[in-house]
């Protein structure tokens, strides 16, 4: 690569408006040079500057008695007592894992994971929230495949365990599919690190992988939509390398129980650009920095390639002066490059050399607090309201429910996903006590009696047909997983999954998808402490269901109580908590959509106040070990959650009878499928159950008595019937099924 | 007959096997390596056809299968 | 009583097997870092689990050149015990502890699953307590776990009883079904023909306290005390 | 100086990546073809020696390092 001359149209190409190119001009008081453009473009990309949700972002709660980091760090930080805190955080790598599934998914849990030993902490877990196109596109497989093994290729491998997850289908995704990484870590609080970089003459180091021609160009791909010309894009994909991933996670882990250092930050999007500008404008400093100390594995690599590389496996770190030898020591321990390549100045300006001469000359602010902000316009969609026109009535009654249910529970959306977590080392670090499988898994914290539970989740066609109500949603369901596991939810990261932010459709959605997670997280008191938002979604301007996955955590005192989703014992009856909540509510069902074929409608109706008291209640439950499983209705209904605390068993299927709990006399079908927010299904032992009723009371939860668990049928009385071990086959083989996957 | 297809990674790919090796090589004492790069090596028999046929499906068969050209090239030798 | 857990670049279960020994097992317990060349004034060795070198050109390839294995090896050749876990097994495959190989997993995914393990003999010091016949439930969690050995070899491994695990239905069948990778006659861990060295793929140290699904790995460790125990360690 | 080794698995080793490509071409539509070995390749670029003695040098990279030979055979190609 060469040097270019810069002008308004190069600019262009680098992603920048003409105001904004102005700006730079502005801010520089002279034009700026090819690497500085690089530089600015990166910065100011929506991918690292959050130019159009910054605004947004800031409606979300995000103190609490428990925060010790907020967003603004690479990932927020939560305080469990006992001088403890965990670290975490959710990123997208949408686009490229389209392009590249395998590289594409590997490398962004190798940044996640960066992003998370960073602030100090050890990871112990991680989720992924996947979404793909239809089960039967051409490519679908493909990806699944792909993105698949590459998480798995990337988390096994470094030691990490993937507990939980989420996949999920549908065809807005056929062109642009969801790449979401959460994950979590263990930090003293003492040992807590961050991006900064104060301390006028402290080195900066380099350590990690060398540097290629990685990715040069990712940050503005991430940020700009698909077309055909992708391909072209296509070299910027990184490829991953989990081994050298966890010889720095070892290094780093070890540098930090020194005091040698004073902050250090990964190497992620804008790679060695945003770490130093980014880190100085955390301290209000300055720095100077020259390239040719830069680890390079290529030759001939330009200022601007050496600014904006995206290789993997790098870290930044400012150290105490003098302390240079023992950061050496460690680094070289491990195999790993390790220079110093400039230090911490006082006058606000990021300079870099090369070759002797000054080659950037930035004011660091002006790439960070003067970024543009845009508060862009924001219009309800025209066709929002044909959405959500929908007449219950006029759909046909179909003829065998029974058919439907098993139709329902083994398509891919909601079968078994055993072929996708059996590729994930779920075990390793002995910590996890509920594996995939459940509302939420739940690990253990050794040394501590105490637990972490962890959910991630997003309705997205909830979301499409109102943002609002979705967004709530998102949190709600994703809070009331961790509750149904025992756990009290704490805090949460999000990923922010929209189309283009230009147009003012998705500007409404994106906002009114805010607001509704906002109002959801006021009313639990779950603060968002980090997360990440991806826009331009899109291909050939078809843009995916607005998804904003939430990804929540919650700590058990003690983690013996946790609770399980799956019936326990034969004889157990079963209840539902929240029963009053039970309404038809079919928009956005995936009833709807698979037996049907419409995505429309509006979303099951919230009711803050009641999930508040009815999660409040589910904790009370585990902790006086009332109950002997939990598990909430969400997708499919009563009939599927019923089906799913019968069949996720571990230990095989059992089968359950129980009454129709709909007082008034509905379609049968509704009353199996219609989606409702705020109730969940109880199992408690027979001589149990007036201490659950009563300790029901005080929260004001309706309780019904609706069967009991046993038999080889799945049984709703004079609703329908299907066998329990026919139902669990035809769901554990769903997913390969429907996808033509090998089993 | 025979078919030799190779796939490497493109020229600037990252190839964390060939650089552990490479430190693996220069560990055990066998100097003299500058540099190590892995790739996939593949022999297939085919069905008696004509070489330009057979070149024609296994070119087809590296773009949509054996190799990613994201990040992967491939070159095809055809024997007998 | 000390027991050496060896530390490679990219190991990444020698915490879980620390954890067994010292908290379940009761055993003193240290971490020997690759570099090392002695194992002087440890009674047992744990090769753990793990990506040594990323399992790059081959799983255990490039973690057999380590100086510390060439104390495994005077070590085992002393009559220790020695136990590969997984990678571990697979290192002990590599610098010729144990014969045979390993190749991808006939499914050619990963897999991380509970599987059932026939026990079948007791002369191991990590089985003395194991009742040959026992069924053993263990995760395993492996790309290569597929073990290769010719016939002759496989022939002569079950005449001198050097297979010490099978995979196995829960009832003790030895079936296809129950093979999670392909592996050989379902061998799921083998040992030397001394038998103080045992290589096994299933994790033992994953399942060794209640909260975690199984308790059955205990044993292995256990075994591993009594063994020592007996010998005045 | 540039040197290709080419290892393959045994006659007789189970190749799971060969039958699996094989079935997955026949799946694609992809004709002709009988059988599929997988094997790796590797490319180094040596230090200016005597091809003797490069590949004395590589003949014992192969068998301590490169190769299995429990399960893999091996062949060493100098250029230039
Ligand atoms: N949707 C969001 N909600 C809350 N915080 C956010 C959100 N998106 C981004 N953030 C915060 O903004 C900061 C910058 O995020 P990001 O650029 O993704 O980090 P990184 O540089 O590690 O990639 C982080 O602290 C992140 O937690
Ligand atoms: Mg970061």
């Amino acid at each position: 690569m060469r040097e270019m001359p810069v002008s308004p149209e190069r600019a262009r190409e680098h992603g920048l408006s003409g105001e904004e190119f102005e700006r730079i001009r502005t801010l520089l008081g002279r034009d700026p040079n090819f690497t500085e453009l690089g530089i600015f473009s990166v910065m100011w990309s929506e991918h690292c500057s959050y130019k159009s949700s910054r605004i947004h972002l800031k409606k979300f709660p995000t103190r609490g008695p428990r925060v010790l980091q907020g967003p603004g760090e690479n990932a927020g930080i939560l305080d469990i007592g006992e001088g403890l805190a965990v670290s975490f955080k959710m990123e997208s790598h949408n686009h490229p894992s389209y392009i590249e599934p395998y590289q594409g998914a590997a490398t962004g849990v190798g940044g996640i994971l960066r992003d998370v030993f960073t602030m100090g902490a050890r990871p112990i877990a991680s989720l992924d929230s996947l979404r793909f196109g239809r089960p039967d596109h051409p490519r679908t497989r493909y990806l699944v495949n792909g993105v698949v093994a590459g998480i798995a290729g990337y988390g096994n491998c470094i030691g990490v365990p993937t507990v939980g997850g989420e996949v999920s289908f549908d065809e807005c995704y056929d062109g642009n599919i969801l790449v979401n990484a959460f994950t979590l870590g263990i930090v003293r609080h003492e040992r807590i690190w961050r991006g900064t970089a104060s301390g006028v003459g402290n080195p900066v180091i380099y350590v990690g992988s060398k540097t290629g021609r990685d990715g040069i160009h990712g940050a503005t791909m991430a940020s700009g939509e698909f077309d055909e010309k992708s391909e072209e894009k296509r070299p910027t994909v990184q490829v991953g390398d989990p081994f050298t991933e966890k010889l720095l996670l070892e290094a780093c882990l070890e540098l930090m129980r020194t005091d040698a250092i004073v902050g250090i930050q990964d190497m992620g999007a804008a790679g060695l650009t945003s770490s130093s500008f980014e880190m100085a404008s955390r301290a209000g400093t300055g720095f100077l920095m020259d390239l040719d100390r830069v680890p390079q594995r290529e030759e001939g690599m330009i200022p601007y390639e050496l600014m904006l590389s995206e290789s993997q496996e790098r870290m930044l770190i400012v150290a105490k002066k003098g302390r240079e030898d023992e950061v050496r020591a460690i680094f070289e321990k491990w195999d790993l490059d390790v220079s110093v390549i400039g230090e911490v100045t006082g006058d606000g300006m990021g300079r870099v050399q090369w070759r002797g001469e000054t080659v950037a000359e930035i004011p660091v602010a002006a790439l960070t607090d003067q970024a543009p902000v845009y508060d862009r316009p924001s219009a309800r969609p025209a066709v929002q309201d044909s959405l959500q026109s929908l007449d219950p009535a006029g759909l046909p009654a179909p003829s065998d429910l029974a058919e439907v249910w098993v139709r329902l529970m083994s398509c891919p959306e909601m079968a078994d996903k055993k072929w996708v977590f059996r590729q994930y080392d779920h075990m390793i670090r002995t910590n996890t006590l509920v594996l995939p499988g459940s509302d939420a898994a739940v690990l253990r914290v050794k040394g501590t009696g105490k637990g972490i539970a962890m959910s991630v989740d997003c309705n997205s066609r909830y979301c499409r047909l109102d943002p609002f109500v979705g967004g709530m949603i998102a949190v709600c369901e994703s809070a009331r997983n961790v509750s149904c596991a025992g756990a009290e939810p704490i805090g949460l990261t999000d990923c922010l999954n929209f189309g283009n932010p230009e147009k003012p459709e998705i500007m409404w959605q994106f906002r009114s998808a805010i607001e509704g997670m906002a109002k959801a997280c006021e009313a639990l008191s779950v603060p968002v402490v980090s997360g990440n938002v991806s826009f331009y979604n899109e291909t050939m301007g078809k843009g995916i269901h607005p998804t904003p996955t939430v990804a929540m955590v919650g700590l058990l005192e003690d983690a013996s109580r946790h609770l399980v989703q799956w019936f326990d014992a034969e004889g157990d009856r079963i209840f539902l908590a929240g029963a009053d909540r039970l309404g038809v509510h079919l928009g956005g069902s995936l009833y709807l959509r698979e037996a049907h074929g419409k995505v429309a409608g509006t979303p099951p109706p919230v009711d803050l106040d009641h999930e508040r008291r009815l999660q409040e209640f589910l904790r009370a439950a585990a902790s006086d070990r009332l109950v002997s499983s939990a598990h909430d209705l969400s997708e499919g209904g009563f009939a599927c959650a019923l089906a799913e605390s019968c069949i996720t068993r571990p230990d095989g299927a059992v089968g359950a009878r129980v009454v129709n709990p709909f007082a008034e006399a509905i379609r049968a079908d509704f009353a199996m499928f219609s989606e409702c927010q705020g109730v969940v299904l109880l199992s408690c032992r027979p001589a149990g159950r007036d201490a659950l009723l009563a300790a029901a009371r005080p929260f004001r939860i309706t309780m019904v008595e609706v069967g009991v668990v046993g038999g080889e049928h799945i049984d709703i009385e004079g609703v329908a019937r299907v066998g329990a071990a026919d139902l669990h086959k035809a769901w554990r083989e769903g997913f390969a099924k429907g996808l033509g996957l090998d089993g | 007959m025979k078919a030799k297809i190779f796939v490497t990674l493109k020229k600037g790919v990252l190839d964390p096997q060939g650089k552990a090796i490479h430190a693996s090589l220069t560990h055990l004492g066998i100097g003299g390596v500058e540099d190590v790069r892995v790739g996939k090596f593949m022999e297939l028999t085919l069905k008696e056809t004509g070489r330009d046929e057979a070149r024609m499906r296994l070119e087809e068969a590296c773009r949509r299968l054996l190799a990613n050209t994201v990040i992967e090239d491939y070159r095809i030798e055809i024997e007998g | 009583m000390k027991a050496a857990v060896l530390v490679f670049p990219g190991s990444n279960c020698d915490h879980d097997a620390y954890h067994a020994l010292k908290y379940v097992a009761g055993v003193d317990a240290e971490f020997v870092w690759h570099k090392q060349s002695s194992l002087a004034g440890f009674d047992a060795v744990v090769v753990p689990g793990g990506f040594t070198y990323g399992d790059y050109l081959r799983t255990g390839a490039l973690a057999k050149l380590s100086p510390v294995m060439g104390a495994v090896k005077r070590f085992a050749g002393e009559g220790g015990p020695v136990i590969g876990i997984c990678n571990g097994f697979q290192i002990l495959l590599e610098a010729g502890l144990l014969p045979g190989a390993m190749i991808v997993n006939g499914s050619l995914h990963f897999v991380c699953d509970y599987v059932y393990l026939a026990a079948e003999t007791s002369r191991t010091p990590f089985t003395g307590r194991i009742p040959p016949g026992s069924i053993l439930k263990v995760p395993v969690a492996h790309y290569q776990g597929n073990y290769f050995a010719d016939e002759k070899t496989l022939f002569s491994l079950e005449e001198r009883g050097q297979v010490v695990f099978r995979y196995c239905t829960p009832d003790g069948r030895i079936t296809e079904d129950a093979n999670p990778n392909g592996s050989a006659r379902n061998i799921a861990g083998i040992c030397n023909e001394a038998g103080n060295v045992l290589g096994m793929m299933p994790h033992p140290e994953r399942c060794a306290e209640a909260v975690l699904g199984s308790e059955d790995g205990r044993q292995v460790f256990d075994s591993m005390v009594s063994w020592l125990k007996e010998r005045g360690k």
